[in-house]
């Protein structure tokens, strides 16, 4: 069992870059960026890792996009990947990203896969399997 | 012996030969590598399929180079066991070897240009080397002529021992063998997919491989040349020579253009304008 | 003695795999498999190879890398999918950016099952591979062979891949003679040439089921349109395409009293077959800023 | 004569002081005053037995002459047309002066192969130099005017030292013909001949002097391939092997020998690191040059027959190249090599030409790679130590000439032809020198016994040749690569023609690829240069070095002949 | 000077995985490098929506085929974490068997690879010969080769017998002499020096701002292993970060080999201490909640997000795993290396694009 | 310098004989509990469609009405999840590997 459960604060869009700077400056390592399209939120986490402990920054965006983050790649260039990431699955604008593959990261069929919650009949047309 | 009759009997025999000897390696290789490897023949085997597959190119010109490669590694060979002048030969290996570089630039991909470009490099490292050799076993036996390297009395390997070495390192180089297999390896697994070869399919690839069944059977003919005097010992070297060359690339990582181009041009310079030194005034 | 049955040289893709039937691949080349005893060379390069083993599932990308080796492999070959995924997508099939096994993007010719397939089950999948090159080299030499068993026969819609491979082969030497490899015969994809299908019919000429050559035609008013008259490279020179074309004249009903078509100004050879066939000249115009077109009329006789 | 001298000279003095040039003022009084000193002093009584020399040597100097001349001189007519029209219609149209130049200069050049006198061929010397300062600053740009002045400074000095010779040679045999220099006892006239070389090392361009031949490459093409490859850079070493058997053992000839083969190896070197089309010329050039230079500082039979021998194959191959970038250039507006990729199908005549001049130029069984060979021979017979340089120099030759080679097949991209654009002048030179390179190679043995062999003989009693047996070697292997076109007949068949293995992200047709991205990429490749390894200027500046240390060295045998 | 690119992958056969490199080189020197990713991207995070909690641990296995244990454990972590599972010791020890000869056998994987893309053909060969030994021992306990199937949300699905564990403790000796072999002419070998030492520097400092993870992080000096974190047995079991200073490929080597010993020896505690019991907890309900779950693959720490809302299908599933957080060190440290290098360096940082791109 | 190390290494395996498993010439080795292709037992089967909605990957195909139970080798992993939730044990994993197949037949019972 995982001895760390580890934190959630949430923080507003604009004072995004400045709280992660704060955290860089304290030393704490970029862990991951990962998104969420919730019913209620299109949640964006972040997380950071010092010394084995965790933290984590939640922003909250609006249901309805279109969604727009600032980049913080000025404060840990490794974040670019994860931003491209953002874009390709999440359709959220990443501003000011130093590496930015324009929508080519991962070049999916479907575009923005992960944008919305699918409708189940999509899916259980690909599934149909029965002898 | 009549010398036509010498390059008639190196004609049947090369290829059977070099093919042997290219099963022998990737058997010994096998066996090195903890594996029970392929059969003998396998080389054999491997260039029946090819020639029965269909030729891809790029530019259709691309495979008269590697026919033109082969001939004159045909004739190459031929020219060293007729008894020829060893510069000669070393002349006409150049020539054959520059018509497989061409035909890998003919063939315009990014792989096969930087793998011409390495053959290049690797022709540029083992040249003086080679001729180092050729003026070397000159200036043991006073002539050029391989019939009269042979007929000498002397054992020249050891008036050359210096020459001899860097000869066997210029081995490593001509074989394709790591530590020096940069243009191109036997085995696919690097950098520049096949090198040189990239862009070769079907029976030009075959072609290239007879023809370095051709070539190295020249090339160990020429480590027996150092010990001629006994034709035995001779034999015996040249497949010294070959399983020397054998356990040596199982036994190194391949290694970077600039540390083959120095490594060859420092031995050539030590070992061989060295052993050359002190031939002409001791 | 078979000439594959002891050489079968394989290049080895991992489509959308997870690495599992990947490194089991890899592991049927060292010491304890080592498929080398049965003359197995990994070559990593399509163009040495026999035998296209494929892990994984398909997704987009894949299958455009996929369907670029398969077509660098000289022929014969052999596609083996390894693995639960590259046979039907597997666990994975339900993604949204997996298309499916691998035999959505080529035409596969042994399946290994096994998740991850184990190296003797891969081990098995070459050696049938290789049986099943032998068949098709000799299917290959019989076609050779059989230059005079030539079918010439109307095109079905599905021949109309197969057709699009052979164009844009053809037109390689088209594109050298003009300097120019933007051709849009060079270009066209597959979607637009089966929509050809409602206006245009299509003849083929195979060997054994292969196709080697194509024309397509079209009728208008009194005219017949002959267009894109393709043969194989290594078909060439053995009289199919005027055979095509003549084939094309007659399939036209009788109201079709005059023939045209057209070719580049360029291109000495299709111009001297045409007029050799009682084609005339009758007009040239712009067509790419490299190419003119000239066109060419007969009359019926 | 005197006068003339004297005109020149002022005129040089004039242009020095007008372009703030005190050293080639310094330079050019240096010898212009002992000169019109000593000259005035001894008046009538300079003779030399016989004022003309012609020989086998000098009758095939005349033959390179009229030859290359000719075509460049023909080739120029459309060239420079084009030049000004097309190319450069900022330089002021001065073809007129540049065509009487260009007359005037292969005079001169007459001129210096018949001369006996030495007064004479010093003066038609210092003619072809100033023909070549004035080609070299015809764009008349300050960059050309840098240059030419460079040019004009190596080879004031290089004149100073043939003043010097004249009147030492004077003192010493009392005559001032060649062939009486030649002939008198060596002991005596070593001192002039090694001044002689000096001189013929500056106008051969030869380590340290090698940079003006470089910054000359600026001058119109016709004029690199006239002057500075194929005649007026011969003129010095062809002073070097009338010297041959005055140096052949000596320690003043092995420093000259060391020069030539130094040359040859770092010029060979520094060639590698360019892939500017005329500096590899350029390059080659000097170190060709370097190996004859070696051959006439060795001295021996074999030597001075490998050394004309390869006068003759260098003049032809080289002027072709020369002539063959110059079209190129104009087409393609570059002469970088790396431009030169799909010449075979842009240009394909033309492409055939430069590779029939490129294999010419280092490829066996061609006409330099004999001479490279019988070069080694003769080393290895006399100094085996000198083959080190030779030995070390042929692979960078081989690299470099190679990745040129190689750029020309390259296909990445269909490519119109363009080769109509080409005017017929232009043509017909280049088809003349292409099958004047062949031949040469074919009827190789032939000029060999016509020409060198018995001038050869009537120097040293004996001459260098191939033996029977290799000839008909050479021979059977210029046959099989004869041969190489034959193969067309059967082009294409049983082949599938696609597009190159690009690690299975290939898009479109031809040789297109799906980079990072998502932006398709066209293939795009470029020769090595081993900048890392051995840095053009980082060798050149290594070789000027050795340059200066032989210098010295050759100082130091002329102050102890003293 | 003039540039050559050269389209390195998809396919490529020093490539164990598609990954696009636009690499432009001068000579043969990398001047500037572009990734392209997006090959092997299935989109598998979104199949929990389909696969209820449970049946998902053989999709998690199957994100990768090299580290798959340690993916189902780690996705297993976290369900029970969310939900409150007590797992029984000795499935935890199982687990930590398990995980750790996946380590063995991935980086007895990686060094055979490394060697290939040196082409040192012998060495590859050879350590892949001694990794057969592990997945024998692998096969032997859990029925798979490299896709073990053994752990399940509360535990473990298979018990290993005491006697397999007594073989398996026997077998660890001559494994470990095997890799003792290879792992001295990995580090001693001249020409192996020559192709690692000075190769690829990443900074400690570079190392932790790009956020790598793992031996490539630890290689450059940044002490940071998950195991430390104590979970499954390594609440007993202390686990050491190997830290090297010098951040080149050759100190990345150094710290994978002496991890295959760090790992035998684990695997050793863990045979010695394994309490007897139960393997598996009865798991009822549905999972609620967040939380990011973090383990130690043999490629580096792998952090999974999983956010439930008591249904039978998670609501979120997102895994960041070793190599995403490497990726950014392997784009700093290819420009200005050799051609030759590349692919050395591409294998330095153990890429697993499956994992990656998932 | 030290490049003995490998050669030693090499030339004790050459002379010790290659680790070859020899398949497919010599039998394939086996496992003990090694998870391979999937068996049934038509005889206790109660058609209840467990293991087909329980399979992760679909493999699994159960038609009650004709008591008809099929399977997809090409698509089955070999997890056991099927044989661990059938009611009636008729199913189990074997030590066998189903051979490559030319065409994706399913399997029926």
């Amino acid at each position: 069992m995982s001895p760390d459960p580890g934190s959630f604060t949430a923080v507003e869009t604009a004072a995004l870059v400045a709280e992660v700077r704060l955290l860089r400056d304290a030393g704490w390592r970029l862990v991951q960026i990962g998104a969420a399209a919730l019913p209620t939120a299109m949640e964006v986490i972040y997380s950071f890792d010092l010394g084995g402990k965790i933290t984590n920054r939640r922003v909250s965006l609006p249901v309805e996009g279109p969604h727009r983050l600032p980049s913080i790649t000025s404060v840990y260039a490794a974040a670019a990947l994860y931003e491209n990431e953002l874009h390709d699955l999440f359709r959220i604008q990443v501003e000011g990203n130093i590496l930015d593959f324009k929508g080519k990261f991962y070049r999916t069929t479907v575009p923005f896969p992960f944008a919305s919650r699918p409708s189940a009949p999509a899916l259980a047309a690909k599934a149909g399997t029965n002898p | 012996m009549n010398p036509l009759l010498r390059f008639a009997i190196y004609l049947i025999l090369a290829p059977l030969i070099g093919g042997l000897l290219a099963g022998i390696d990737r058997k010994l290789s096998a066996r090195l590598q903890a594996r029970q490897g392929p059969p003998l023949w396998q080389p054999f085997y491997d260039v029946r399929k090819l020639w029965n597959k269909e030729n891809i190119v790029v530019r259709r010109s691309q495979d008269f180079y590697v026919f033109f490669f082969l001939i004159l590694m045909v004739f190459t060979g031929g020219l060293f066991f007729a008894g020829s002048d060893l510069l000669l030969v070393v002349f006409a290996l150049t020539l054959a070897a520059i018509f497989l570089v061409l035909g890998a630039y003919k063939a315009s991909s990014p792989y096969s240009f930087i793998g011409a470009e390495r053959e290049l490099l690797q022709m540029m490292a083992y040249e003086p080397m080679i001729l180092v050799t050729a003026v070397g076993m000159y200036l043991a036996t006073g002539s050029f002529y391989v019939n009269d390297i042979a007929a000498h009395s002397g054992v020249l390997a050891l008036r050359l021992p210096g020459v001899l070495l860097g000869f066997l390192f210029c081995l490593l180089i001509k074989f394709r063998k790591s530590p020096f297999d940069l243009s191109s390896s036997h085995h696919a697994h690097q950098e520049l997919v096949r090198g040189i070869l990239t862009e070769f399919s079907g029976s030009t690839l075959a072609m290239i491989e007879v023809a370095h069944w051709f070539e190295n059977v020249l090339l160990l003919g020429w480590v027996y040349l150092f010990f001629a005097a006994s034709p035995a010992a001779g034999i015996a070297a040249a497949l010294g020579a070959f399983l020397l060359v054998i356990v040596v690339d199982n036994a190194c990582a391949r290694l970077t253009w600039p540390t083959m181009l120095k490594g060859a041009w420092a031995t050539t310079l030590v070992l061989g304008f060295g052993n050359i030194l002190f031939l002409t005034y001791f | 003695m078979p000439a594959f049955a002891k050489s079968p040289w394989v290049i080895h893709y991992d489509a959308s795999s997870c690495n599992g039937c990947d490194i089991e691949t890899l592991a049927c080349l060292t010491p304890l498999y080592d498929a080398e005893r049965l003359g197995v060379v990994n070559t990593g390069n399509p163009k040495h190879a026999d035998i296209f083993l494929v892990t994984g599932a398909v997704n987009a990308q894949s299958g455009d890398v996929i369907r670029n080796i398969y077509h660098q492999l000289p022929e014969p070959k052999v596609v083996v999918a390894v693995g639960a995924c590259a046979a039907s997508g597997g666990i994975f099939r339900e993604c949204y950016n997996i298309h499916g096994g691998v035999d959505t993007v080529v035409p596969v010719d042994v399946y290994v099952g096994g998740c991850a397939a184990r190296p003797e089950a891969i081990i098995d999948g070459i050696v049938r591979a290789v049986q099943i090159l032998e068949v098709k080299h000799k299917a290959t030499q019989a076609a050779a062979r059989g230059i005079d068993k030539l079918v010439y026969e109307p095109a079905l819609a599905g021949d109309i891949p197969e057709i699009l491979a052979l164009q844009k082969v053809t037109y390689r030497s088209e594109a050298e003679i003009y300097g120019d490899d933007s051709l849009p015969a060079m270009q066209q994809t597959l979607a637009e040439i089966e929509a050809d299908l409602a206006q245009w019919t299509f003849l083929k000429a195979s060997i054994n089921g292969k196709i080697v050559g194509s024309i397509r035609g079209r009728i208008e008013g009194a005219t017949g349109y002959i267009r894109r008259c393709i043969v194989h490279p290594y078909f060439r020179g053995r009289g199919i395409a005027r055979r095509l074309i003549t084939e094309m004249e007659r399939s036209f009903p009788p109201q079709v009293v005059r023939f045209e078509t057209l070719t580049g100004h360029k291109s000495r050879r299709n111009l001297a077959m045409c007029e050799k066939l009682g084609y005339r000249v009758f007009k040239t115009e712009e067509y790419l800023p490299t190419v003119q077109w000239v066109h060419l009329q007969k009359e019926r006789k | 004569m005197l006068v003339l001298e004297i005109a020149m000279g002022l005129y040089i003095v004039v242009l020095g002081i007008r372009h703030r040039r005190p050293l080639v003022v310094l330079l050019l009084l240096v010898q212009l005053l002992p000169m019109v000193g000593w000259e005035l002093r001894h008046g009538e009584g300079l003779q030399a037995h016989g004022d003309l020399l012609a020989d086998r040597l000098s009758a095939l100097m005349a033959l390179i002459n009229g030859v290359v001349g000719g075509s460049i001189c023909l080739y120029a007519l459309g060239y420079m047309r084009e030049y000004h029209t097309a190319h450069h219609p900022e330089v002021r149209d001065r073809r007129p002066l540049f065509f009487s130049l260009l007359f005037f200069f292969l005079a001169a050049m007459f001129g210096i192969v018949f001369s006996n006198n030495l007064l004479w061929l010093y003066f038609f010397w210092e003619v072809t130099t100033l023909c070549s300062f004035v080609l070299i600053a015809y764009k008349q740009d300050e960059e050309s005017i840098g240059n030419a002045f460079r040019a004009l400074t190596y080879n004031l000095i290089g004149g100073a030292a043939f003043a010097g010779a004249i009147i030492w040679v004077h003192r010493a045999t009392g005559s001032i013909g060649l062939t009486d220099l030649i002939h008198a006892a060596p002991a005596l006239v070593i001192g002039p001949a090694l001044l002689l070389s000096l001189a013929g090392i500056t106008k051969s361009a030869q380590l340290p002097f090698s940079r003006w031949l470089l910054g000359a490459m600026v001058a119109p093409t016709p004029v690199s391939a006239l002057l500075h490859s194929s005649t007026m850079v011969k003129a010095g070493v062809y002073l070097v092997l009338r010297m041959a058997p005055i140096l052949h053992g000596t320690a003043g000839g092995i420093v000259v020998a060391l020069v030539g083969a130094s040359s040859f190896a770092l010029a060979s070197l520094a060639a590698v690191g360019t892939s500017d089309a005329k500096k590899v010329l350029a390059y080659s050039t000097v170190a060709n040059l370097g190996l004859i230079i070696l051959c006439g500082g060795i001295g021996t039979h074999e030597a001075v027959w490998a050394g004309v021998l390869l006068i003759l194959f260098h003049a032809v191959a080289k002027c072709l190249l020369f002539l063959c970038v110059g079209v190129v250039e104009h087409r393609l507006h570059s002469r970088d090599i790396e431009r030169m990729s799909g010449l075979v199908l842009s240009m394909p005549r033309l492409s055939i030409m430069l590779q029939i001049g490129i294999a010419g130029m280092f490829l066996a069984p061609f006409g330099m790679l004999i001479g490279k060979w019988a070069v080694l021979k003769a080393v290895i017979d006399t100094y085996p130590i000198i083959a080190l340089p030779i030995i070390f120099g042929s692979a960078p030759t081989l690299f470099f000439w190679m990745k040129w080679m190689g750029k020309l097949l390259e296909v990445t991209h269909p490519i119109p032809n363009i080769e109509h654009e080409i005017g017929r002048g232009e043509w017909f030179a280049l088809t003349l020198l292409s099958c004047t390179t062949a031949l040469t190679c074919i009827a190789f043995p032939l000029v060999s016994a016509w020409l060198v062999e018995p001038y050869v003989i009537g120097v040293y009693g004996r001459s260098g040749h191939l033996a029977h047996g290799n000839f008909v070697i050479m021979t059977i292997m210029l046959a099989m690569v004869a041969l190489f076109p034959l193969s067309f007949f059967n082009y294409g068949r049983r082949v599938k023609v696609l597009d190159p293995y690009l690690g299975g992200a290939n898009v479109e047709s031809g040789a297109r690829y799906q980079g990072a991205v998502g932006q398709v990429h066209a293939l795009q490749m470029s020769n090595y240069t081993l900048a890392g390894l051995v840095p053009e200027a980082g060798v050149f500046r290594v070789g000027i070095g050795v340059g200066l240390a032989l210098l010295a060295a050759l100082a130091a045998c002329l102050l102890l002949l003293r | 000077m003039a540039r050559t690119i050269i389209p390195f992958g998809p396919q490529h056969p020093v490539l164990p995985e598609p990954i696009h490199l636009d690499l432009a080189i001068e000579d043969e020197k990398v001047v500037d490098v572009l990734p392209s990713v997006g090959f092997i991207h299935r989109g598998l995070e979104r199949l929990v929506e389909r696969k209820d909690f449970q049946e998902f641990v053989y999709v998690a296995e199957r994100i990768c085929g090299i580290c798959s244990f340690i993916h189902g454990q780690t996705y297993c972590q976290g369900i029970e974490e969310l939900m409150q599972v007590e797992v029984p010791a000795r499935a935890q020890y199982l687990r930590t068997i398990w995980g750790e000869l996946s380590r063995l056998h991935s980086h007895l994987l990686w060094l055979g690879l490394l060697a290939d893309s040196f082409g040192f053909e012998s060495l590859f060969m050879h350590s892949w010969r001694v990794r057969e030994r592990i997945l024998d021992q692998i096969e032997a306990t859990t029925g798979g080769r490299v896709i073990f199937g053994s752990c399940k949300i509360g535990g473990v699905r298979r018990d290993i017998s005491p006697e397999a564990l007594a073989v398996m403790r026997k077998e660890l000796d001559v494994i470990e002499r095997d890799m003792r072999e290879i792992v001295d002419v990995f580090l001693g070998d001249s020409s192996v020096k020559r192709r690692l030492q000075g190769v690829g520097v990443l900074s400690r400092d570079d190392a932790y701002i790009l956020g790598c993870v793992g031996p490539t992080a630890r290689a450059s000096g940044v002490a940071q292993d998950m195991r430390s974190l104590g979970y499954a047995a390594f609440r007993d079991i202390k686990v050491e970060p190997i830290v090297r200073t010098e951040g080149d490929s050759y100190a990345r080597c150094v710290v994978r080999c002496a991890e295959l010993f760090q790992s035998v020896d684990i695997i050793r505690q863990a045979i010695d201490r394994i309490p007897p019991g139960a393997i598996e907890t009865k798991v009822t309900g549905f999972p609620d909640g967040e939380i990011l779950v973090r383990t130690e693959q043999p490629r580096g720490e792998v952090a999974y997000y999983l956010r439930a809302n008591g249904s039978r299908n998670l609501q979120r599933f997102r895994v960041r795993t070793p190599t995403f957080a490497n990726l950014p060190a392997l784009v700093r440290m290819l420009p200005g290396a050799n051609l030759a290098d590349v692919p050395v360096l591409v294998l330095t940082i153990d890429p697993c694009i499956s994992c990656t791109e998932r | 310098m030290s490049y003995l190390g490998i050669t030693a290494l090499n030339l004790k395996w050459a002379l010790k004989g290659p680790a070859t498993r020899g398949y497919p010439l010599a039998p394939r080795r086996v496992i003990a509990d090694s998870r391979g292709a999937l068996a049934f037992a038509k005889a206790n089967c109660i058609y209840c469609s467990v293991c087909r909605k329980k399979c992760p990957t679909g493999a699994i195909g159960v038609n009650r009405n004709q008591k008809k139970w099929a399977i997809d080798r090409l698509r089955c992993i070999s997890c056991g999840y099927c044989v661990e939730v059938c009611p009636k044990d008729c199913l189990s994993l074997t030590t066998y590997m189903s051979p490559p197949t030319v065409t994706k037949d399913r399997e029926v019972f």
